[in-house]
């Protein structure tokens, strides 16, 4: 340090500056590369759901099976047609009334995850208690077990509660997943220990350390937990599959028939519609989490 | 902070615009859904009526028999042709005829004349023979009646000799005198009687001989009178050539017109003007004393509806005449079924069209339907209205739902089904084409 | 006290089936006979079995690494920067997207007659330089497992990098300042004040990770079908094809070895992380 | 703390589990038990619909071509001469009224006008009906209603006898009151549509039409408030028919009303209606029938008279349970009209069961077959399983050996000893293993070349189908010799009468017979892509597309579809490999494409030589079986299955083969007499619309099979005892790679290496 005093200081904050943005650029180049990688794929969908049939097959046509040359796809289609939206937008009511059930799905899941999973992961994080250990392993066992596995079993579970066909019978098992409990454990677990015992020197109920320490602390595994699990049941498919009949019951996921090339153009169009209140949650709920968690944290 | 809240003001009306959307495409649904109206099927029957045009034909032909071995000069009628009786149907060769004729007759006349002089003579015999019996019988008569009175006169002397019966007391002699005399009578008179008896027999044997001749007199004459001698062959022969010259002879008179003996259809010519007769038919007619029948094709659809003994109006195009008859047999045959009606004599008298109608109510059927229901479907469907679980809920569609067709008439349909039954909705009207499947609304 | 209301559910909806599971692969599946271990013993002796573990395993060793290692050097990259939020949001669309048109648009790419083949020949068909290209059946040689391995990177990576960040958020900022003031380098602040600061999110993603390699099943399944290259025949092609035949007993039985393997290793890593 | 929690966490187990099982146990319900039965009630000679009851329990039964009988309390039964008969064949009878004392009178309508003064009336609209009255002796009397308020020509339509003997009469405007002796008719009330039945309840009459009851004070001579309840419910309850009858029971005076949803009480003067019987569980409900009259009896018992000679008396039986436990489950994977069909007239035929049809996936959704296959194995696992499955697409040897399925040589046995079921195709179906039939298909398809006859001539394996396109190549160098767009047509037109070579009697795979059906097909594709340059096959594959999207094609769709490929594409390609799908409709299409290649395209010389017949393919006596159903072993309904798969196995059913897709590919019934039934059925019947329309829109009637023909088929049918269902692994494997061999990726003998390796992985499972 003290060789460098003959350098000016504001040379030395210049270096610092101009090395500290190098490195930020570097940074955001590399990031928005793979951004870019990783969305390139997507790019196929805004094209794809304003192609017509006839160019799609075309383009397509070597593999539908003819043996000869390769596919090509066109970002932006040559004959671009709106049809899919309109048909999408406009003639199906049935997206309309899936979408709403997904939305419904959706955040009732979420819901029940934060006012369940929450706590528990508090539980996990805050308390040592004799098994937790194992009882925390089993969580995450439970977690990655399969889901044709569970299926058979959860079926009679569900039909013996008498909730098989009927949402419920989606968002329960969902609501007590243990996945959002393991994120959210991560989270809380990164408070020191040491606060919370001086919180309870301090004489402060367990409450009022879940609300005002754990979770403004805890907020980022928290954010991290919903965005993952919104992912999750956006386009949950399985479940739904299974367990529910009745079609009015259905989330969008469901909504795609088997796809075929003549279909392709309106999946794709689906899929946009699909994908923009991803976008928005994306955007917003990471801040609006944030805020909220924070809120709370205050009025606890 | 302000493009969040760009954000959630563009999540928001995102949210909006979604909700909007959702009525929109709902109402444009909805708007695009086609529209019914229902019905039960009821039970009913249906009342039917069928017309189908058809043919009258006749049951069995007139012929008109050619004068063998004329000409014809012209034939004056065709096949179809009314002809009522005395029209001209042809004309035959009047030269060619005249010849014939005159060449029969010169026959005829040699004919007659050898005849007459037969005759004359088998009459002088039968005369001759009528006389000899004539003259014997009255000879005959005359000794009869001669010898008759020699016995009266015998008769009367003996009774006049019993009246000189001598005394009781008589002597022997005269007694024996008178009994001498009574006895020479009674000789005398059975001589007579035997001679009388006699000349009765000869007699008898005469007139038998006389009537014999005069017999055989006669049956000559009649023989010679009616040819009989000729044999069956000969009579026809000669029968034939005297109304053949009276044919002849009549048609010359018509200048050698042949004309229809009765009112009838012209249904068949077969003669050319030039051609040589023969003793065939050469022109085949109906006659209007004979009867008709009526005939139709009926189609696979109108099968069911028409029954043999059902009875059935026949109009006829151009007459005011309306006829009920019954149906007598149905045939199917290429292409449908043929009715026949067999009309009574006099019916449909120059026709060879008709018009049949046929109205009919049928047996009361358990499931009727208007026949605007009906559809193709690979047969006969209605649409029957369900409510089905969509992803939209429940929804009212239609499903097809195949059926038999019992009857049908313009309006109205009887069909049948083991699922039919009086709860079932069955779509009678719709504004626009339908689907199996498909969501519909009900008219208001 | 905070646990109660979400055990009793996950005891209703995930431990109790599970146990159904363990008693079921205890039991012959159709009369429901009890036959010990003999579901086990037919699983271990199976040559699918053997197939499908050694793939799996080869999938998550190759997947796991890959994925947990490109996406902490992402957030560590990102953490800082003013664009994160939107990046982060970029790198989790495929998640977003149905896994139909997911589907569809992976066919479309790497189908053999499909654009990544034309697009490669193209290349080398203009550039004389190259050795000449041929299109390569991604699906159906040794290609698979590579393919596979790249679309869970390309799915997953954003996802990680969301539990990465958290992590790396709830790190004390101060300390690392300090360190920073202090001159400590780049590698430095990586191996003194990060990596401890996340051993515990180590295992959180490395959970996750082996939990979305898992999850990947159904894109695998729809883009090769039950029975795809055998490189890319993994246990749950396995235990699906056992249900689909009615096997639940063997089902039941690898479930449970493979639950108790995870159990072990997630145990252990437990200890060894915290 | 700890301990605390490991006290609350102990305590919430037990309530969980005390839950879990009380959950289990209250799903069954008890069920409360008495409910009205029924049992016919034998009537007596005669065809009668309709009957009149009288107050002492003794009633009237008539028909409309059948005499009036009476039949007293005890069931004796005497005809009374009422001299309707007679008319019978010139007229119908539409209406009757009968009284207690026998009186009746009765509305005729023509069938046919003899005198032509009553037609002349009936034309002007002056008459409709004519009616005659026939007092209780017998004597009869025409009755020309006439009077105040009447308007000559309306009908009369409903009649009643009030219990003094007067007659009432409805049109459908107005009730009237009719003088029997003279006619006169004077007009009581208007109404707003016909009145279907009245009673008389002392002074006041009771008429109710579709959707509202009139309540007629006949002493006072005017109309009473009506009764909003009964309103509402007769709107809602006349669809089918409604009969009422009064009652006297415990001092009330009720009125019962029966339609099709059940018998109805209504306590005069009240405004409560209660069911009393449900019309599902009694005759009630018979869709088939509906109820003319009603009579209540002093036991508590009543008498339902139905229009079809068919009478019941409701009585009310305690030991049965008040609502059925009793549900049969049909599944199919995919939705099939003709097991819908059948599962509704189950229904039908056993009201007191409810049929439900389920469908694994419905089309345009993402469930896909393994998916739904799934589902399906969880219920089965779980304990929910259905009574009936359709196996379309499913393994069937998987299922009957995990015990899923239930033998069935039991109820197939009687069939098979009559010779209903042709034995070869069921037997086709026997499982080697246990040497036992799981399932049987209702309908098959059969392999069918059409073609020229020099390219095929006798042997038609498939090495001779590849010479025969050799020979066909030389003869059209240009175009394509088999209707195949895509390298899958070739196989899907070809491996149906393969497949089942393939696989030894142990299971394995036979490779040597599958490179041989590699090498074979891809020779096929290669003589029939000679025909084209690249742009040339492009152009057909378009000019194809537009109805021909394979990815969109239902396996069993087209290519396969002979009469369809062949109708539509002979003369552009030569040689048509298909499947026989409808009885006659396939055999049309034979005679469809010599018609049209004799109009269209003037090849007259070809229509002689065109021929067609089965190919063997590598396996011989193939058959398509389609609709394959089987009973669950533990099905909760096994004799109600059983009676189900009879009602399947019946001829009418059967006859019913259409019913199977939208499209008319279910294929060839496998009982016999049905097969022949349909060959032989009348048009008329069918509906007279299977003809069809050739490409100048010229319609061509229907062609219907030949003796000969229907022959060659019934030989056809003996024949085939090798069966091939589509869906299995190995078909969806050799496909898979039998593109990939057709594109030239592989060698022949490389793809069967490559099936061979994924069905090892299948045999290791």
């Amino acid at each position: 340090m003290r060789s460098r005093a003959t350098v000016p200081a504001w040379v030395v904050r210049l270096y610092g500056r101009w090395r500290k943005k190098r490195t930020a650029w570097f940074a955001t180049g590399i990031c928005v590369a793979v951004a870019v990688l990783i969305c390139a794929p997507l790019l196929m969908i805004p094209g794809g759901s304003l192609m017509d049939g006839a160019e799609m097959r075309q383009i397509l046509s070597p593999i539908l099976g003819d043996g000869r040359g390769f596919a090509a796809w066109h970002l932006i289609p040559v004959y671009p047609t709106i049809g899919h939206f309109y048909r999408l937008l406009i003639e199906s009511p049935a997206f309309y009334q899936l979408f709403w059930n997904t939305v419904g799905m959706t955040a009732a899941i979420l819901l029940g995850q934060l006012v369940v999973g929450l706590p528990s992961a508090w539980a996990f994080a805050a308390f040592r208690f004799r098994g937790r250990d194992f009882l925390f392993g089993l969580y995450v066992v439970l977690m990655l077990l399969p889901f044709q596995v569970m299926l058979l079993p959860q079926y009679i579970v569900l039909q013996k509660l008498h909730l098989y066909n009927h949402p419920a019978a989606v968002i329960l098992p969902a609501v007590f997943s243990t996945f959002p409990v393991f994120i959210m454990y991560r989270g809380f677990t990164q408070i020191d220990a040491e606060i919370l015992e001086a919180a309870r020197l301090d004489g402060a109920g367990e409450l009022q350390i879940f609300f005002r320490i754990g979770l403004p602390l805890g907020r980022m595994g928290i954010q991290a937990a919903m965005v993952l699990s919104f992912l999750e049941y956006w386009n949950l498919v399985e479940q739904p599959m299974a367990f529910l009949e009745e079609q009015a019951t259905w989330p969008l996921s469901l909504y795609l028939p088997q796809i075929t090339i003549s279909q392709a153009g309106f999946a794709f169009a689906v899929a946009v519609m699909v994908l923009i209140p991803a976008l928005f949650v994306f955007a917003l709920g990471q801040d609006a989490l944030e805020e909220g968690i924070a809120y709370i944290g205050v009025k606890g | 902070m302000d493009s969040k809240k760009k954000i959630w003001r563009g999540f928001a009306l995102f949210m909006a615009a979604m909700l909007v959307m959702t009525y929109v495409s709902r109402m444009v649904y909805v708007s695009r859904m086609p529209r019914v109206k229902w019905s039960n099927p009821t039970s009913a029957s249906i009342r039917n009526k069928i017309t189908a045009e058809g043919t009258v034909e006749a049951v069995n032909a007139q012929a008109v028999i050619g004068l063998d071995g004329l000409l014809v000069e012209k034939v004056c009628v065709a096949a179809g042709d009314r002809m009522e009786a005395g029209t001209v149907l042809y004309e035959v060769n009047m030269e060619d005829m005249l010849a014939q004729l005159a060449e029969l007759s010169a026959q005829e006349e040699a004919w007659q004349k050898q005849e007459l002089a037969k005759r004359r003579e088998a009459a002088t015999n039968t005369t001759r023979a009528q006389e000899d019996y004539d003259t014997n019988v009255t000879e005959l008569d005359r000794r009869i009646a001669e010898e008759t009175k020699k016995l009266e006169e015998l008769m009367e002397d003996l009774d006049t000799h019993m009246f000189r019966i001598p005394e009781e007391d008589a002597s022997d002699e005269i007694w024996i005198a008178w009994a001498d005399e009574r006895l020479r009578f009674d000789r005398e008179i059975a001589e007579k009687g035997r001679l009388i008896e006699d000349i009765q027999l000869e007699k008898d044997k005469i007139l038998r001989q006389a009537d014999r001749n005069i017999e055989d007199a006669r049956r000559a004459q009649s023989a010679a009178e009616s040819g009989l001698e000729l044999g069956a062959s000969g009579v026809s022969q000669v029968r034939e050539r005297q109304e053949r010259i009276a044919l002849l002879t009549e048609l010359s008179e018509n200048e050698g017109k042949v004309s229809a003996e009765s009112a009838g259809d012209v249904l068949e010519v077969m003669m050319q003007s030039g051609m040589r007769m023969g003793a065939d038919a050469v022109l085949r007619y109906a006659d209007d004393k004979g009867s008709r029948t009526f005939r139709t094709v009926i189609t696979q659809e109108q099968k069911p509806l028409v029954h043999t003994g059902d009875v059935v109006q026949l109009t006829f195009p151009g007459s005011a005449e309306e006829v009920s008859e019954t149906i007598d047999s149905i045939v199917q045959e290429s292409g449908g079924y043929t009715v026949t009606i067999r009309l009574e004599p006099g019916v449909a008298q120059g026709r060879t069209e008709g018009v049949m109608e046929l109205n009919s109510t049928s047996e009361i059927y358990d499931f009727v339907v208007p026949a605007k229901a009906l559809h193709n479907d690979g047969g006969n469907a209605v649409y029957v209205l369900e409510e089905k679980e969509g992803i939209l809920g429940t929804e009212l569609s239609v499903r097809s739902m195949t059926v038999r067709l019992l009857d049908k008439n313009e309006d109205y349909a009887a069909v049948a089904d083991e699922l039919l039954s009086g709860d079932i909705k069955v779509v009678t009207e719709c504004d626009r084409e339908l689907e199996n499947g498909m969501a519909v609304k009900l008219w208001d | 006290m905070f646990l109660l209301p979400g055990f009793s559910g996950v005891m209703v909806f995930y431990l109790l089936p599970f146990l159904e599971v363990v008693r079921r692969s205890f039991l012959k599946s159709g009369n429901s006979a009890f036959v010990g271990i003999e579901n086990y013993r037919t699983v271990w002796g199976n040559g699918a079995f053997v197939l499908a573990v050694r793939n799996t395993f080869l999938y998550m060793a190759v997947g796991v690494p890959l994925l947990m290692g490109i996406s902490l050097i992402l957030s560590l990259l990102l953490r800082n920067l003013l664009l994160r939020r939107r990046l982060v949001s970029a790198m989790l669309l495929p998640m977003a997207v149905p896994a139909a048109v997911m589907v569809l648009t992976l066919q479309i790419l790497i189908d053999r007659q499909g654009v990544i083949n034309g697009v490669l020949t193209k290349v080398s068909e203009q550039m004389a330089a190259l050795p000449a290209f041929a299109a390569i059946d991604y699906l159906n040689t040794e290609w698979a497992l590579v393919v596979v391995v790249c679309s869970f990177l390309w799915k997953n990576t954003g996802y990680m990098v969301i539990l990465w960040l958290a992590g790396l958020a709830a790190l004390p900022k101060e300390v690392e300042e300090a360190a920073q003031v202090d001159g400590a380098n780049r590698w430095q602040n990586w191996h003194y004040i990060i990596r401890p600061g996340l051993s515990g999110s180590f295992f959180t993603v490395g959970m996750l990770s082996v939990l979305q390699i898992f999850k990947s099943y159904r894109e695998v399944w729809m883009v090769a079908g039950s029975y795809p290259q055998e490189h890319i025949y993994f246990l749950q092609h396995l235990l699906q094809n056992w249900y689909l035949k009615l096997e639940f007993d063997r089902m039941a039985a690898l479930t449970v070895i493979m639950s108790l393997v995870l159990l072990i290793v997630c145990l252990l890593l437990q200890k060894r992380l915290e | 703390m700890k301990k605390k929690v490991r006290v609350l966490l102990f305590i919430m187990v037990c309530v969980m589990c005390a839950a879990f099982s009380g959950c289990g146990g209250s799903q069954e319900e008890e069920i409360p038990m008495g409910r009205y039965a029924d049992r016919e009630v034998k009537l007596p000679p005669g065809t009668f619909d309709y009957m009149h009851p009288c107050p002492d329990g003794s009633y009237y039964l008539y028909g409309l071509d059948t005499e009036l009988t009476y039949v007293d309390a005890q069931g004796g039964s005497k005809a009374k001469d009422r001299g309707w008969e007679k008319n019978a064949n010139i007229h119908v009878k539409y209406e009757v009224g009968v009284a207690d004392n026998g009186a009746a009178v009765f509305a005729y309508a023509p069938r046919f006008w003899n005198d032509e003064e009553l037609e002349a009336r009936w034309l002007s609209g002056d008459i409709c009906y004519l009616y005659f009255y026939v007092d209780e002796k017998g004597e009869k009397h025409a009755l020309e209603p006439h009077g105040e308020g009447y308007q000559k020509g309306t009908n009369l339509n409903t009649f009643a006898f009030s219990p003094e003997g007067e007659l009432y009469a409805a049109s459908d405007h107005a009730v009237y009151r009719v003088n029997v002796e003279t006619g006169e008719v004077e007009s009581l009330f208007a109404t707003e549509k016909q009145v279907k039945s009245m009673v008389f309840m002392g002074d006041v009459m009771l008429a109710a039409d579709d959707g509202k009851a009139y309540f007629y004070d006949r002493a006072e001579g005017k109309l009473l408030d009506g009764n909003g309840a009964l309103d509402v419910f007769l709107s809602s309850h006349s669809s089918g028919g409604l009969v009422m009858a009064l009652g006297d029971r415990e001092n009330e005076q009720i009125l019962y009303m029966g339609c099709r949803t059940g018998l109805y009480r209504y306590i005069w003067g009240g405004s409560v209606i209660e069911q009393i019987a449900d019309g599902q569980m009694t005759a009630l409900g018979d869709t088939q029938r509906s109820p003319r009259a009603l009579q209540v009896l002093d036991n508590g018992a009543f008498r339902v008279m139905f229009s079809g000679n068919y009478m019941v008396e409701m009585y009310y039986d305690e030991t049965l349970p008040a609502r059925p436990a009793k549900e049969l489950t049909v599944y199919s994977l995919e939705e099939n009209g003709w097991i819908r069909y059948a599962g509704q007239l189950f229904q039908k035929e056993h009201p007191d069961v409810l049929v439900r049809y389920e469908t694994g996936m419905d089309g345009d959704n993402a469930v896909s077959r393994e998916d739904a296959l799934r589902n399906l194995n969880t219920r089965l696992l779980a304990g929910d399983v259905p009574d009936v499955i359709v196996m379309d697409q499913m393994d069937i040897e998987q299922y009957a050996d995990k015990g899923v399925l239930r033998e069935l040589d039991g109820i197939l046995q009687p069939y098979l000893d009559d010779g209903i079921l042709y034995q070869n195709i069921v037997e086709g179906m026997r499982m080697t293993e246990k040497n036992k039939i799981y399932s049987v298909p209702m309908m098959v398809y059969l392999p069918l070349w059409l073609g020229e006859k020099m390219y095929l001539d006798g042997e038609d394996s498939l090495e001779d189908i590849v010479a025969g396109m050799e020979k066909a190549r030389q003869k059209h160098p240009e175009g394509a010799i088999l209707y195949t767009l895509y390298p899958k047509d070739v196989l899907l037109q070809t491996m149906p009468v393969c497949l089942p070579a393939w696989t030894g009697e142990d299971g394995s795979l036979d490779v040597e017979k599958l490179t041989a059906y590699y090498q074979a097909v891809r020779r096929m594709w290669e003589i029939d892509c000679a025909g084209f340059d690249d742009a040339g096959r492009e152009a057909w594959q378009k000019n194809n597309m537009e109805w021909y999207a394979p990815e969109d094609m239902d396996m069993a769709d087209i290519g396969f579809n002979f009469q369809y490929a062949a109708q539509q594409n002979f003369g552009e390609t030569w040689l048509q490999l298909g499947f026989l799908m409808t009885p006659q409709v396939g055999m049309t299409g034979i005679h469809v494409t010599k018609a049209n290649m004799a109009a269209d395209w003037q090849e007259k010389e070809l229509e002689d030589t065109v021929t067609y017949d089965a190919y063997t393919g590598q396996a011989g006596n193939v058959y398509w079986a389609r609709t394959i159903v089987g009973l669950c072993e533990q099905g909760k309904e096994p004799k109600l299955a059983e009676e189900y798969m009879n009602l399947l196995l019946s001829d009418p059913m059967m006859r019913k083969w259409w019913l199977d897709k939208p499209r008319n590919h279910s294929g060839l019934t496998i009982r016999k007499d049905s097969l022949g039934d349909i060959l032989d059925i009348d048009n008329i019947e069918f509906g007279q619309t299977m003809g069809f329309k050739d490409p100048t829109g010229v319609n061509h009637p229907n062609f219907w099979p030949t003796e000969e023909e229907k022959q060659w088929l019934y030989q056809m049918m003996e024949d085939a005892s090798c069966c091939y269902r589509p869906g299995t692994m190995l078909e969806e494997c050799a496909m898979e790679v039998g593109v990939r061999v057709l594109e030239g990726e592989l060698t022949p003998e490389e793809g069967a290496k490559e099936v061979e390796r994924k069905m090892a992985i299948a045999m290791e499972e």
